[in-house]
């Protein structure tokens, strides 16, 4: 263990650096581009001591912090991570490395605030990630959806008016019921720390109000059908940044949501209502894959492909429930509820992948149309080989990260329930499908127009994050141990929550 | 003897007074601005009245407080109107909907 | 033994990083076809010294573990090698082929822009295919398994600006990914079941015997054996990679991609997987009599009905194509008969003939041009002589002709499934037995047609035609021995001697192999035997057929054609199998797709409930926005008012 | 009812101030209304007088009459607002207005008249001391954080003022410029010079 704050510092260094950077934009000795990599690096070396110093073993939250906030309501500036909290941390850290670099030439217009945006949300999602707090967490919550809405709506694309609205009221609809379950829950507590939140005893009606609250707040974020279709528009109209940090990272929060707050502050509830969820996920995987089949925007098969994937977190968090009910053991939910956070990472690196190349192909041709591309490989070999292989994992190829969170989600719920696990498996042939047909149509086939042959392939820069990410993909798809094993602990603690009545 | 409520009915009238003229006003700004001062005035009197009823002096602190904003208020109010003057060539309340919805 | 099956694993895989990176940067296409080469040759070498380790060293099996994968609530996922007579004998046949094909390349692929590109995608195929072969767990065997599913998509789209190649490269990999589903399906059962993954502790398990009487409940109040539903899922998966009845349809496409590979993967071996896995999984199979009967019919039908449509393909590389789907057929078929080792034997023969004859075919195309119609072909033989031998001698191994390696595989499985008692065991055996008058008919209708009669092509094409160089011809030689001679060899060992010894498990009850082994007595004998079975004169009126339509009186052909030209269609149409996915999944699923996007989401979702509440908000504002005057005095009034409300409220 | 001084200049300011705001609201002209306001002041200032204010009542003649008023008046000659247009005012509005002003004027008297204080006290609020004095001290003591901040207003009043209507250095017109001023170096205003002496020849 470590003495200095280093929660504390992964917050407020990139966050610091941000608003440093929004002071002299105007000045010519500092070079925004420059400086907003050297804070992202500046982070990433803290994840280093984040990494080495904590502790698989231990139940509880490490690298702790408490400062007393607001005394008069019990808040506190409280920090501290777990299992679950540390892989999302280094996967904020990487993506924002991405989105800066995606940034780097395409973006041209008011460089230094689209940096000291992006900067200032990597702290606010790390505080995320690290509050111990509910209202602290809620504060981080809320206020990363500010530099996400000026992303959208400053650096976005035609329609970015329509889809910042869109993102914003969608996600702050939800997450407004969320600030009054904290409240409720605070109240009841007397205090506002999720620890005790999960350890108050709780009655039925007051689950159940607090997990639908939640619920709309994390379903939104996640997002699960029906209220996915801000997703498809923000991610169109967003810079390619933006969209990594979107898909990557703004999706995930509403996973850790069910993780951190759901499942273990309303577990009678979630045990009522987990059939629902099912249900919605399997619409969400089905349907959606469908969907997906028809897009002609790259952006909008890949942010719809998104949604499909995430089904399968929800599905694998909520189908222990359904293990319960059928008298499974503990281990097909403990694969399940991995499996789901599996899913969370891998889905984070491919996502942010796939978004990634297409901001290749769109800072060369300016279209993000399928229509408009074929034959991509004759002038971009080293681009179609990173391609093939993020659209491949995108369908749950085995050696890629995308199996296996898939299959681990599968196996669990094939545990509960055949017919469960054969509906989600259709993804593998849905999935396949719509990947496909994208790289076929984009990739390789004819050339659509002349515009094609004058193609450059990708440059050092862009060479660089693909290369970063596929081995991450490859390395996860290989040895997800590696992630596994650090979430182990946590797992078991959040199934002893999940399992335990808090009923009277 | 002038009795607390005597006082209390006088400035009870010019507020009143004061707020007829800011609802009936249409067309001079400035009047608008007079009839506030005429209500600070009122809520001024109100105060004396009852600091000489109780024999506190703090009403009458008050009263000096409420004088110096009061003074600061029309001097920003005045500076006002005469921007707003320089902008539309006019003062007339009825033409100030830029707010409209 | 370890280091062994590590190096097997990584030298192709290596090869095959070398030559990708070749391709990437543009360069050094020595290099990229060296270094796949010999990392396919060296896992060739490999292999058979663990071969030999297994055969003259006493070691029974060899079980390593390679790495953790992970390690979920005590289950544990974890990769690593599981080598026995079975797999080490796979691992032989398949790096051998796969060497051969990569020499052949050399030759076929000499002119193509992507030659490096090429050989990174063969000598990844064969990591992949050793991968799943030498696999001990499930896991890794689904990772060879959709390794090999995606390398196939990758080469049959090889020439990937062809409209053809890449839709035919999709549909190989989604008819895959139906089978794969299956596949994953079964491996979750099992789980279920034994609660592992590992092959070893699952067929502990399973001999233990405590598994057959667990039951499923897939529908509301009817119980399934598990072991029923595990090997039909799993059969699901097989039928997938080994091109069966309805999920064949993607392997004649699969011919769009260039000849080696047909010959290396649609042939030889990522074909066979799904029939290697059926083996690989006996001690399962055994136990569920149900499931093994419908992977006898399923073969059957496949062997009979595909060989039906190879007469009247016209070209060279489907009329393979569709001799390989029969074929795959009578393997399965076998499996479902419990001669697990026949249908082995028959996958080994299979392996060198079928690549011998594909790899002839490449010959004969690149001879002419990359023609590939028969009729535009005819009297080769005074042409390409060493290619006619060659194809001759696989023509007759696959027929069956006594002698022949085909003859011993075939002739067994015939006899197998013959004996065999499961239901639907006398459908299959006449499926299988009519199969071979249309094996013979349409191996010897192309013989004739390409290498007799007479010249059909162009003159310029007459021309310059001449034997291809070493590096092809190479490679049909010594894929013409084995194809003639290796059932001299091993099959008595491979077939009734108990080569497999524990790696194949059959019961007792399913003796199929054994009382057949009571009349054979040598190899001789039984090749001497032959003209004695109802089978030998089937195959020769097959050839006769042949002679006597296309040599004789080719007039005939067309005459049946005008005569049942209903059936002609069917045929044409190969039964309707590609119309009917075309429409119903294929345009079905696009339709889906367009009514829940369209309907769904941006009417529905987005439409009403979205922006119709934002739209409800913009005419109640609008309503609202009139309070709103600007006045002054009118806020002042309302002011008022409220205070006066207020006020008497109180 | 006894008639006393005291109750007189009572209900003669009252009236003259009444009187006076009443005429503030109703004159057309401008100037005129902040003379009629002038007049309330001074009437209201006596009845500060009244009830012994004698500093505030001072103050507000001082203050407000003599500089707040005159403001006023500065403002509304120099923006020379045209006061001559007669048109139909108080027309839609006027029993509205005059309606609710006079609500909250019954209702408040009415309060008083439920509640009120109607017996006079004779209380004297400054025994001993001037009413000056008894409010510099308490104005220096317990208010002295107030008086502070009702300074602090009063500068940023001025500011605010003054930026707002501020318009800027008129072009021609000559002025201090400070900024210059303090950025000049000795060699801007000083020129050093070597020059040759010269020698007169006719010395």
């Amino acid at each position: 263990m470590i003495e200095w704050p280093l929660l504390s510092l992964l917050i407020w260094l990139p966050i610091t650096g941000g608003i440093f950077i929004l002071f002299f934009s105007k000045s010519e000795w500092i070079n925004p581009r420059w400086f907003a990599l050297f804070t992202v690096a500046a982070t990433w070396a803290l994840c280093v001591p984040l990494i080495l110093f904590f502790d698989r073993d231990a139940s509880n939250m490490q690298f702790t912090e408490t400062v007393s906030w607001i005394p008069t309501f019990n808040i506190h500036y409280a920090l501290g991570v777990d299992g679950f909290s540390v892989p999302l941390i280094l996967l904020t850290a990487f993506c924002t490395l991405l989105a800066v670099l995606a940034g780097w030439k395409s973006i041209q217009k008011h460089v230094a605030q689209y940096m000291a945006a992006f900067l200032i949300m990597m702290g606010l999602m790390h505080g995320v990630f690290a509050a111990r707090d509910a209202i602290l967490f809620y504060m981080f919550w809320e206020s990363m959806l500010v530099p996400m809405f000026l992303i959208i709506g400053i650096w976005g694309g035609d329609n970015r008016v329509y889809a910042t609205i869109k993102f914003f009221l969608y996600t702050f609809l939800g997450s407004i019921l969320m600030l009054v379950a904290l409240i409720y829950l605070g109240i009841q507590a007397g205090g506002f720390s999720i620890e005790d939140f999960q350890k108050m005893p709780l009655g039925l009606t007051a689950q159940l109000f607090i997990f639908i609250a939640f619920f709309m707040a994390f379903a939104v974020k996640v997002p699960m059908w029906p209220v996915h279709t801000w997703l498809p528009d923000a991610h169109v109209e967003a810079p390619t940044g933006g969209s990594v940090i979107l898909a990557a990272i703004m999706l995930k929060m509403g996973a850790y949501g069910f993780l951190r707050l759901s499942l273990p502050i309303a577990p009678d509830a979630s045990l009522l209502l987990n059939k629902w969820i099912i249900a919605l996920s399997l619409i969400a995987i089905v349907y959606i894959g469908f969907v997906s089949l028809v897009q002609r925007d790259m952006k909008k098969l890949i942010a719809y492909s998104s949604i499909a994937h995430m089904g399968f977190v929800t599905l694998g968090l909520f189908v222990g429930y359904l293990l319960i009910a059928e008298q499974r053991s503990v281990e097909s939910m403990q694969l399940g509820i991995e499996g789901a956070f599996v899913q969370v990472i891998s889905h984070g690196f491919i996502s942010a992948a796939l978004f990634l190349c297409v901001g290749v192909l769109y800072d060369r041709m300016h279209s993000r149309l399928i229509g408009d591309y074929g034959a991509v490989v004759d002038r971009m070999p080293i681009f179609a080989v990173f391609f093939v292989l993020f659209a491949l994992a995108n369908s749950g190829l085995p050696g890629t990260s995308g199996f296996v969170g898939e299959f681990m989600v599968i196996l669990s719920t094939l545990q509960a329930n055949f017919w469960i696990a054969a509906l989600a498996a259709i993804t593998l042939i849905v999935g396949a499908a719509y990947n496909l047909w994208l790289v076929k149509r984009v990739i390789f086939g004819q050339a659509s127009h002349g515009g094609i042959s004058s193609l450059e392939d990708i440059d050092f820069r862009e060479c660089v994050m693909l290369l970063l990410l596929a081995g991450a993909v490859l390395f996860v798809g290989l040895y997800p141990a590696a992630l596994l094993n650090l979430m182990h602990t946590s797992v078991d603690s959040l199934l002893q929550q999940m399992m335990q009545s808090k009923i009277g | 003897m002038i009795t607390l409520s005597n006082v209390l009915v006088v400035s009870t009238l010019l507020f009143g007074i004061s707020l007829a003229g800011i609802i009936l006003n249409r067309k001079n700004l400035i009047v608008l601005l007079m009839c506030l001062e005429l209500m600070l005035l009122a809520i001024n009197t109100n105060f004396i009245a009852f600091a000489h009823h109780y024999a506190d002096l703090a009403g009458q602190v008050i009263v000096f407080f409420v004088l110096t904003v009061a003074a600061a208020e029309s001097a920003i109010g005045l500076a006002l109107l005469v921007v707003f003057f320089r902008a539309r060539q006019t003062i007339r309340v009825d033409q100030l909907n830029s707010l409209k919805g | 033994m370890q280091t062994v099956c590590i190096g097997i694993i990584l030298a192709p895989l290596l090869g095959a990083g070398i030559a990708g990176l070749c391709a990437l940067l543009e360069q050094g296409k020595k290099i990229a076809a060296l270094s796949a080469i010999g990392g396919v040759a060296l896992s060739f070498f490999l292999s058979l010294i663990l071969l030999k380790n297994l055969l003259w060293d006493g070691v029974e099996l060899h079980e390593g573990e390679l790495y953790t994968w992970g390690i979920v609530g005590g289950i544990q996922f974890q990769f690593g090698f599981l080598i026995d007579r079975l797999s080490a004998a796979m691992m032989v046949v398949v790096s051998f082929v796969s060497w051969m094909v990569h020499v052949y390349t050399l030759g076929y692929m000499k002119e193509d822009p992507g030659y490096s590109r090429f050989f990174s995608y063969t000598a990844l195929f064969t990591f992949f295919m050793l991968l799943l072969v030498s696999a001990n767990n499930f896991l890794q065997l689904f990772l060879g398994w959709e390794g090999v599913g995606l390398v196939s998509y990758l080469l049959i789209g090889f020439w990937y600006h062809r409209e053809s190649a890449n839709v035919a490269s999709m549909k190989a990999f989604l008819v895959n990914r139906v089978g794969d589903l299956g596949f994953l399906l079964g491996i979750g059962v099992i789980l279920l079941v034994f609660g592992t993954l590992n092959y070893q502790e699952i067929f502990e398990q399973a001999t233990r015997g405590d598994i057959a009487g667990q039951a499923l409940q897939l529908f509301q109040g009817h119980h399934w054996q598990a072991i029923t539903v595990i090997c039909i899922l799993l059969f699901i998966g097989a039928m997938g990679k080994s091109a069966q009845i309805p999920l064949h349809v993607w392997l004649p496409d699969s011919m769009e991609g260039p000849t080696p590979i047909s010959a290396l993967i649609h042939a030889a071996t990522m074909v066979t997987a799904g029939v290697f896995m059926v083996a690989r999984m006996s001690p399962l199979y055994e136990l569920s009599p149900v499931a093994s009967s419908v992977v006898l019919v399923v073969g059957a039908t496949t062997a009979l009905f595909m060989g039906i449509l190879g007469v009247v393909q016209q070209d060279i590389k489907r009329i393979i194509a569709y001799s390989t789907l029969s074929q795959l057929g009578y393997m399965m078929a076998s499996q479902g008969a419990s001669a697990y080792a026949a249908g082995i034997f028959h996958l080994f023969t299979h392996a060198f003939f079928k690549a011998l004859l594909f790899l002839g075919a490449g010959s004969v195309i690149i001879a002419l041009h990359h023609e590939q119609n028969i009729w535009k072909m005819g009297n080769l033989k005074r042409y390409l002589p060493i290619t006619y031998w060659t194809m001759l001698v696989g023509g007759l191994a696959l027929i069956g002709f006594p002698g022949f390696s085909g003859f011993y595989s075939k002739e067994i499985i015939i006899d197998a499934v013959r004996l065999s008692s499961l239901p639907g065991a006398s459908y299959a055996y006449w499926a299988l037995f009519i199969g071979v008058f249309f094996t013979a008919l349409y191996t010897f209708r192309l013989i004739f047609v390409v290498f007799h009669t007479h010249e059909r092509m162009d003159a310029s094409v007459r021309a310059h035609l001449t034997e291809p160089g070493a590096s092809v011809w190479i490679p049909l030689i010594m894929l013409a021995i084995p194809s003639l001679c290796i059932a001299w060899f091993v099959g008595d060992a491979l077939l009734f001697d108990g080569y497999f010894k524990n790696s194949i498990v059959v019961d007792p009850l399913h003796d199929a192999l054994p009382r057949i082994a009571h009349h054979y007595h040598s190899v001789m004998h039984f090749a001497l035997q032959a003209p004695m079975t109802p089978l030998f004169w089937v195959m020769t009126l097959g050839i006769f057929t042949a002679w006597f339509c296309y040599v004789k009186r080719p007039e005939i052909p067309g005459l049946i054609i005008r005569r049942v030209e209903g059936l002609h269609r069917v045929l044409l149409s190969k039964y309707g199998f590609d119309a009917f996915n075309q429409i119903v999944f294929a345009a079905g699923g696009r339709r889906l797709g367009h009514v829940l996007w369209q309907g769904g989401d941006q009417k529905i979702i987005d439409g009403f409930f979205v922006n119709g509440s934002a739209k409800s908000i913009q005419i109640l504002s609008g309503v609202v926005r009139q309070l709103q005057s600007g006045f002054l005095y009118h806020y002042a009034l309302a002011m008022l008012v409220g205070l006066l409300v207020f006020l008497l409220w109180m | 009812m006894e008639i006393n001084i005291e109750k007189i200049l009572f209900y003669g300011f009252s009236t003259i101030l009444l009187g006076s705001a009443t005429a503030v609201i109703f004159s057309r002209n401008s100037v005129r209304a902040v003379l009629f306001l002038v007049l309330a002041f001074f009437a209201c200032a006596g009845l500060w007088l009244l009830q012994q204010a004698e500093f505030l009542a001072i103050t507000l003649v001082l203050v407000y009459v003599g500089a707040v008023m005159v403001l006023f008046l500065f403002v509304i000659m120099m923006l020379d607002i045209n006061v001559a247009t007669k048109e139909a005012r108080l027309v839609r509005y006027f029993p509205l207005g005059i309606l609710i002003a006079a609500l909250i004027v019954s209702q408040i008297i009415w309060i008083l008249w439920k509640g009120g204080s109607w017996v006079g006290i004779q209380g004297d609020m400054n025994p001993g001391e001037s009413n000056v004095s008894a409010i510099g001290k308490l104005l220096y003591t317990d208010y002295i954080y107030p008086f502070e901040l009702a300074g602090i207003i009063l500068l940023v009043a001025i500011v605010a003022a003054i930026s707002l209507a501020f318009r800027g250095r008129r072009r021609g017109t000559r002025g201090q410029k400070i900024k210059e001023q303090i950025a000049v170096r000795s060699q801007d205003r000083v020129t050093l010079v070597s020059l040759k002496p010269t020698i007169r020849k006719d010395l």
